[in-house]
């Protein structure tokens, strides 16, 4: 077994305003695992993803994490003052990638997305799925070791979500990344994942592990296979109980 | 030449017309001395820079600085005084009731921030005028103008003529002095240790202002007022023509114990005189060492007398 | 607790420095009436506070009269202004010309037409309004894009989206300008009081450190600029709480304790 | 065109007013001792222009001095602050202090160890640099805190994140101090230019002033307004032109054309 | 055959940026119809969603629209200084309903996103689906002739978009609400439109319009009915097309 790359350890947080957002969690995340969370809305997904990428402080319990991880936030959190290339560049120049590499890899990753013809143009200018591409965009270019992804295709089309799904999935495998990726649909996570963690909400934990089984995925029509249309709906009846599980 | 720096206490006037004749006429020169002179302003404080030794000489207003001075522990000394009168006066509307001096504590009272504390403080004390009269004067005389029922402090030798030319009347002018207000004027101050290593510095500084003014009041003084409106171009030949006549007439400078000792003269007498008005003023205690405040070591050596026309 | 641990910084700067001024005064034998010790100060105020509490308490008083006027003016302009715009462009420059008209040059017209206490605040008043001012107009003109569709959208009056929406949204900047307006108005009452006077009496701070300073009485001139010194930092102080206490739901800013 | 039609209001009210000032002075007889009329100002201002220039260049460049040292200073003692919070909680007192000391009383102090040029340029800077500080420090306090979290997460150094993300997201702020700022810059230089004084010949709008009071030229001293007027406006007018362009892209104020 | 609400003519978008968002748009949306817009990311959706509500002006053509609106924007669109209550009664607020009634129907709303625990609650302290919830329950508690939503569920989870889904048809029965709705999910346009504009990009124009045979929804199993999924693949169709159209 690959080695584990994420460990969160009985891990609760409670925000300031009394909030219980997670109850003890514990959870490995192992190397070229692509880990998808899946749960009601305000269980505790994106609380789950700031814990692993440190952005906030466990109330109790530990985290280990890698060093380098790459971050889609649930919103596109982009620079209102920069363009597109320099916020898709950002995380190369965090980095102090000399200048003509750098260049390459942001319009790698702005082809990746289909956004060249917008390197100029300014947030505002922008519509919301473009702005979220391009927070993808930003995450894709640094190549991190672990990718933390929420919601980040929530808000393109299905067409252009097909492809980045089969894009990232290339990605993945080319740049030997780990993934935890969150989405609201069941039919993306079966796609994507090798493991599904379903979740519950108030307070937030983990009510279902389970491991996918991606042999479908071979096939030519692999969306629409029969094998993969069970998993799907194995998995839409555990998020229902999860669902229910909340009060 | 020694260099020697001379702070005085306001723009360019005529009020400075003896020291700058000094340096125009090469007075100072040949007294061995390049002097520069530092023009004051409305908030400028030149006796700091004398306490604080950035320069040599300074000119006070008046003899209640120098008594603070020993209050306050300050090396100044005065060590010449240009003026045996002070030049301050109160103006009055003519025609509004107030054309006498005991008129005057009836009306509003336009005073500045320093007359306030001095030589209003004198006033309330010798004649009954009333701290709650007054509002302050910022140098500038439109609201006294506005206000026929006001009087305002002024020099003899600047407000009468700017409020004769401006609004067309001729105010009432009430010269302190002349209703016994016995402050020195015009002081040249130094700093006590400078009097201890170079008292002939001293002397020469003096001595050279003294005969400045002496020409200046009766002798040419084109080139001095030259160098006025050079420091101070608002400054008209007119305005300075008046000044220097109304020095003459009010015998500002050259009258009293100068006739006989010289400009610049001060005596023991009139400072005790003057050190008990301002005890009964309230602005000091009686056991002040006030002697402390001057010298006379510089004066009253009768040094230009021969100059005054006869 | 927090609290105490914060104010360890400042405290400790402050008597580091007051350590440094007294060792300088002494070891380079600066005499008191060209910079004092702090130890001379500090006896000066006790001994001379008879004097120089009063002066403040007027001075203080015309301080927090013309912060009021500045922040009601400030606001009422910014308020005007943001509701017509034509009324921006049509009057903020005299309010540019207000901000920078000297104080010492208009006093003496404000007498003529205007008792002295008038005066006075009125200068305090100008010297005080234009951060305020300025800044409440641009908090007014902050308001996010999409919130301000949406008021469109629901028909919403200009007084409603004034009040609901463009004001909230001002709030950080107005207390910023509010921040800046309290030190000038203090500065402000100084020189009013300097230009324009307090009747009669004048006893505020700013105559009392003219006064000393004419007459060469630095130590309490220093007393007196503590006076104005701590008073500057309490202003601050109060409307930094305040502010902090309106905007701590939601506000970047205001994320941390003050 | 669309230029021209905004500058339609500011110019009618500003033609209103002058307008309306002539008839009182007139109709009421006002002597010009007391408030001359625009059009005696407007002759004054011509015939004295030999006079009145050079003064008014000697301000401006105090002015322009002055918030130029005001604005690096503010800049930079707000990035230290923002960048060391204990710096800004110990040191933050000071620059309130510094703000409320009335520079009438500093003045001579700076006098005594300074030469007169640099004193009154740092009481120039003393005056205008409070709101640069004030603003900026706000405005390096307010970037988005998701923004924040991105740059931690990539490992951003404290400079990076100052220079990529806090100084940007400061800059609205920063310009709004900046406004307020330069018409504080040139109020300072003249103060400063009457409490430090321009010695040896070097004679700004200032003195001007106060000179043509003191010889009740009024006409002459409202000439000299004037131009202490227009420099404001003019500087406002700049600063807002730059700060347009500077946020354009971006931020919901700039949105309209100034 | 219904009047019509909402009629386009000739209408095009040039943004000042000189992005050419639409290109002439006809468009009639008549009393009771629920409209969805699908179209590939930054084909100009929510540029013709505005269009209609009037916060953006037509560079050419003209648009007539009803008084009331309700409009869920793309992003949640929070005053974040008002807390969940105040934030969704702001539309009752602005139309001087009174206190009672205005707390009434905002507690309604609230209910109906599943948010009552969380009305004392500010923005920040919310999830971003619940932030969207928010948002949703604004638009409908002020019951408007005209509701127009832009990708409003896109940030839910499946369970809760699917009761969302049957409350939005509910209520648009209820109220007798016209509603154009964006959504990337092709599977939700089916369910819910009685009517699909599927756009294109770059220019954005409507390259279909097919009206919708909702009969499937009165099966039981609505969802996985053999109509829906034909319907499904159908529109998948067309938007697979529009997508090429794109240069
Ligand atoms: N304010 C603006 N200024 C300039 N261009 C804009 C602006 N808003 C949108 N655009 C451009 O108009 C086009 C259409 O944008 P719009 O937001 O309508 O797309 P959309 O169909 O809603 O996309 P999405 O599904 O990603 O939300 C895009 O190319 C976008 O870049
Ligand atoms: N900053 C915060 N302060 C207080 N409570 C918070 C904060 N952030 C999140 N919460 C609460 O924590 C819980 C979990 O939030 P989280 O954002 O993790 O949910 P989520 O699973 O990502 O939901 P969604 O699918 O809607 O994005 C919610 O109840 C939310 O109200
Ligand atoms: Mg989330
Ligand atoms: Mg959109």
């Amino acid at each position: 077994m690959s080695e584990a790359l994420v460990a969160l350890q009985d891990v609760t947080k409670i925000y300031p305003s009394g909030t219980r957002a997670l109850d003890p969690v514990d959870l490995v995340v192992r190397e070229g695992e692509l880990l998808t969370l899946l749960g009601p809305s305000g269980c505790g997904k994106s609380t789950l993803l700031r814990l692993i990428a440190g952005l906030e402080r466990p109330s109790s319990g530990a985290v280990w994490r890698p060093g380098e991880i790459g971050f889609v936030f649930q919103e596109a959190t982009l620079m209102p003052w920069a363009d597109v290339a320099a916020n898709v560049s950002l995380p190369l120049r965090l980095q102090n990638v000399p200048e003509g590499e750098l260049r390459r890899r942001r319009d790698e990753a702005l082809a990746l997305v289909g956004l060249e013809p917008f390197a100029k143009a300014f947030p505002r200018e922008l519509s919301g799925g473009m702005r979220m591409r391009v927070s993808i965009a930003r995450a894709l270019v640094s190549r991190p070791k672990l990718l933390l992804m929420d919601e980040p295709f929530a808000a393109i089309d299905e067409i252009g979500r097909f492809r980045l799904n089969d894009d990232l999935l290339r990605l993945k495998a080319e740049l030997a990344t780990t993934i935890v990726f969150v989405t609201h649909s069941v039919y993306e996570a079966v796609y994507l994942a090798t493991r599904i963690a379903v979740m519950a909400a108030r307070p937030g934990r983990i009510v279902a592990d389970v491991a996918i089984d991606q042999s479908f995925r071979r096939a030519p029509d692999a969306r629409t296979s029969a094998a993969y249309l069970e998993t799907y709906s194995r998995v839409s009846g555990l998020l229902a109980q999860a669902a229910e599980a909340a009060p | 030449l020694d260099k020697v720096s001379f702070g005085t206490n306001w723009r360019a006037e005529a009020e400075h017309g003896g020291f700058y004749q000094a340096l125009a006429d090469g007075t100072y020169a040949k007294y061995g001395l390049d002097v520069t002179i530092l023009q004051g302003g409305p908030q400028i404080n030149n006796r700091l820079l004398l306490a604080a030794g950035r320069i040599d000489f300074d000119m006070g207003a008046n003899m209640i600085q120098a008594f603070d001075s020993v209050a306050q522990n300050v090396p100044i000394v005065a060590v010449a005084s240009m003026f045996q009168k002070d030049p301050f006066i109160l103006m009055s509307h003519p025609n509004a009731g107030y054309d006498h001096f005991t008129d005057l504590p009836r009306a509003t009272a336009f005073v500045g921030n320093d007359a306030f504390v001095t030589v209003y403080q004198w006033l309330k004390q010798t004649y009954g005028f009333s701290e709650d009269k007054v509002k302050i004067y910022t140098f500038n005389s439109a609201p006294f103008i506005a206000d026929k029922n006001s009087i305002q402090q002024g020099y003899v030798t600047s407000e009468p003529y700017a409020i004769a030319h401006q609004a067309g009347f001729k105010p009432n002018v009430f010269l302190a002095a002349d209703f016994g207000y016995q402050s020195y004027s015009t002081t040249i101050e130094t700093r006590r240790d400078l009097i201890d290593k170079n008292p002939d510095l001293v002397r020469r500084f003096v001595e050279a202002s003294i005969i400045g003014w002496y020409h200046y009041l009766y002798g040419d003084n084109a080139k001095a007022n030259a160098l006025i409106r050079a420091d101070n171009p608002d400054i008209t030949e007119d305005q300075l023509a008046y000044s220097i006549a109304a020095l003459r007439k009010y015998g500002i400078a050259d009258s009293g114990d100068a006739l006989k000792l010289g400009i610049g003269a001060m005596t023991d007498a009139r400072m005790k005189a003057f050190f008990a008005q301002m005890v009964a003023a309230k602005l000091f205690k009686p056991d002040l060492d006030y002697k402390r405040a001057y010298t006379l070591a510089f004066v009253d050596h009768g040094v230009g007398v021969g100059l005054r026309p006869k | 607790m927090k609290a105490l641990r914060r104010a360890v910084p400042p405290v400790l700067a402050f008597i580091g420095f007051l350590v440094v001024w007294e060792a300088i005064v002494r070891a380079a034998n600066i005499p008191p009436y060209i910079l004092p010790p702090p130890s001379l100060i500090g006896t000066t105020l006790v001994a001379d506070r008879a004097i120089l509490l009063p002066a403040l308490w007027v001075t203080l008083t015309i301080t927090l009269e013309g912060l009021a006027a500045a922040t009601l003016g400030g606001v009422l302009i910014a308020i005007l202004f943001a509701q017509w715009r034509w009324l921006e462009r049509a009057f903020l420059p005299f309010a540019v010309i207000l901000q920078v008209t000297p104080i010492i040059a208009i006093a003496p017209l404000l007498l003529i037409y205007c008792t002295p206490a008038t005066a006075v605040l009125l200068c305090a008043f100008l010297v005080a309004f234009f951060p305020i001012l300025a800044n409440t107009t641009l908090g007014l003109a902050s308001a996010e894009r999409n919130l301000r569709d949406l008021f469109t959208l629901y028909g919403a009056s200009r007084w409603q989206t004034l009040w609901l929406l463009k004001a909230p949204a001002a709030l950080p900047f107005f207390f910023a300008g509010l921040r800046i307006g309290g030190g000038l108005a203090l500065i402000g009452a100084i020189a009013a009081e300097l230009t324009a006077g307090t009747q009669g009496g004048r006893t505020g701070l700013a105559f009392r450190i003219v006064e000393a300073g004419y007459r060469l009485n630095i130590p309490r001139m220093f007393a007196a600029l503590t006076l104005v010194a701590l008073t500057g930092i309490a202003i601050y102080a109060a409307l930094a709480v305040l502010s902090h206490w309106a905007l701590r739901h939601w506000h970047e800013s205001a994320a941390e304790t003050p």
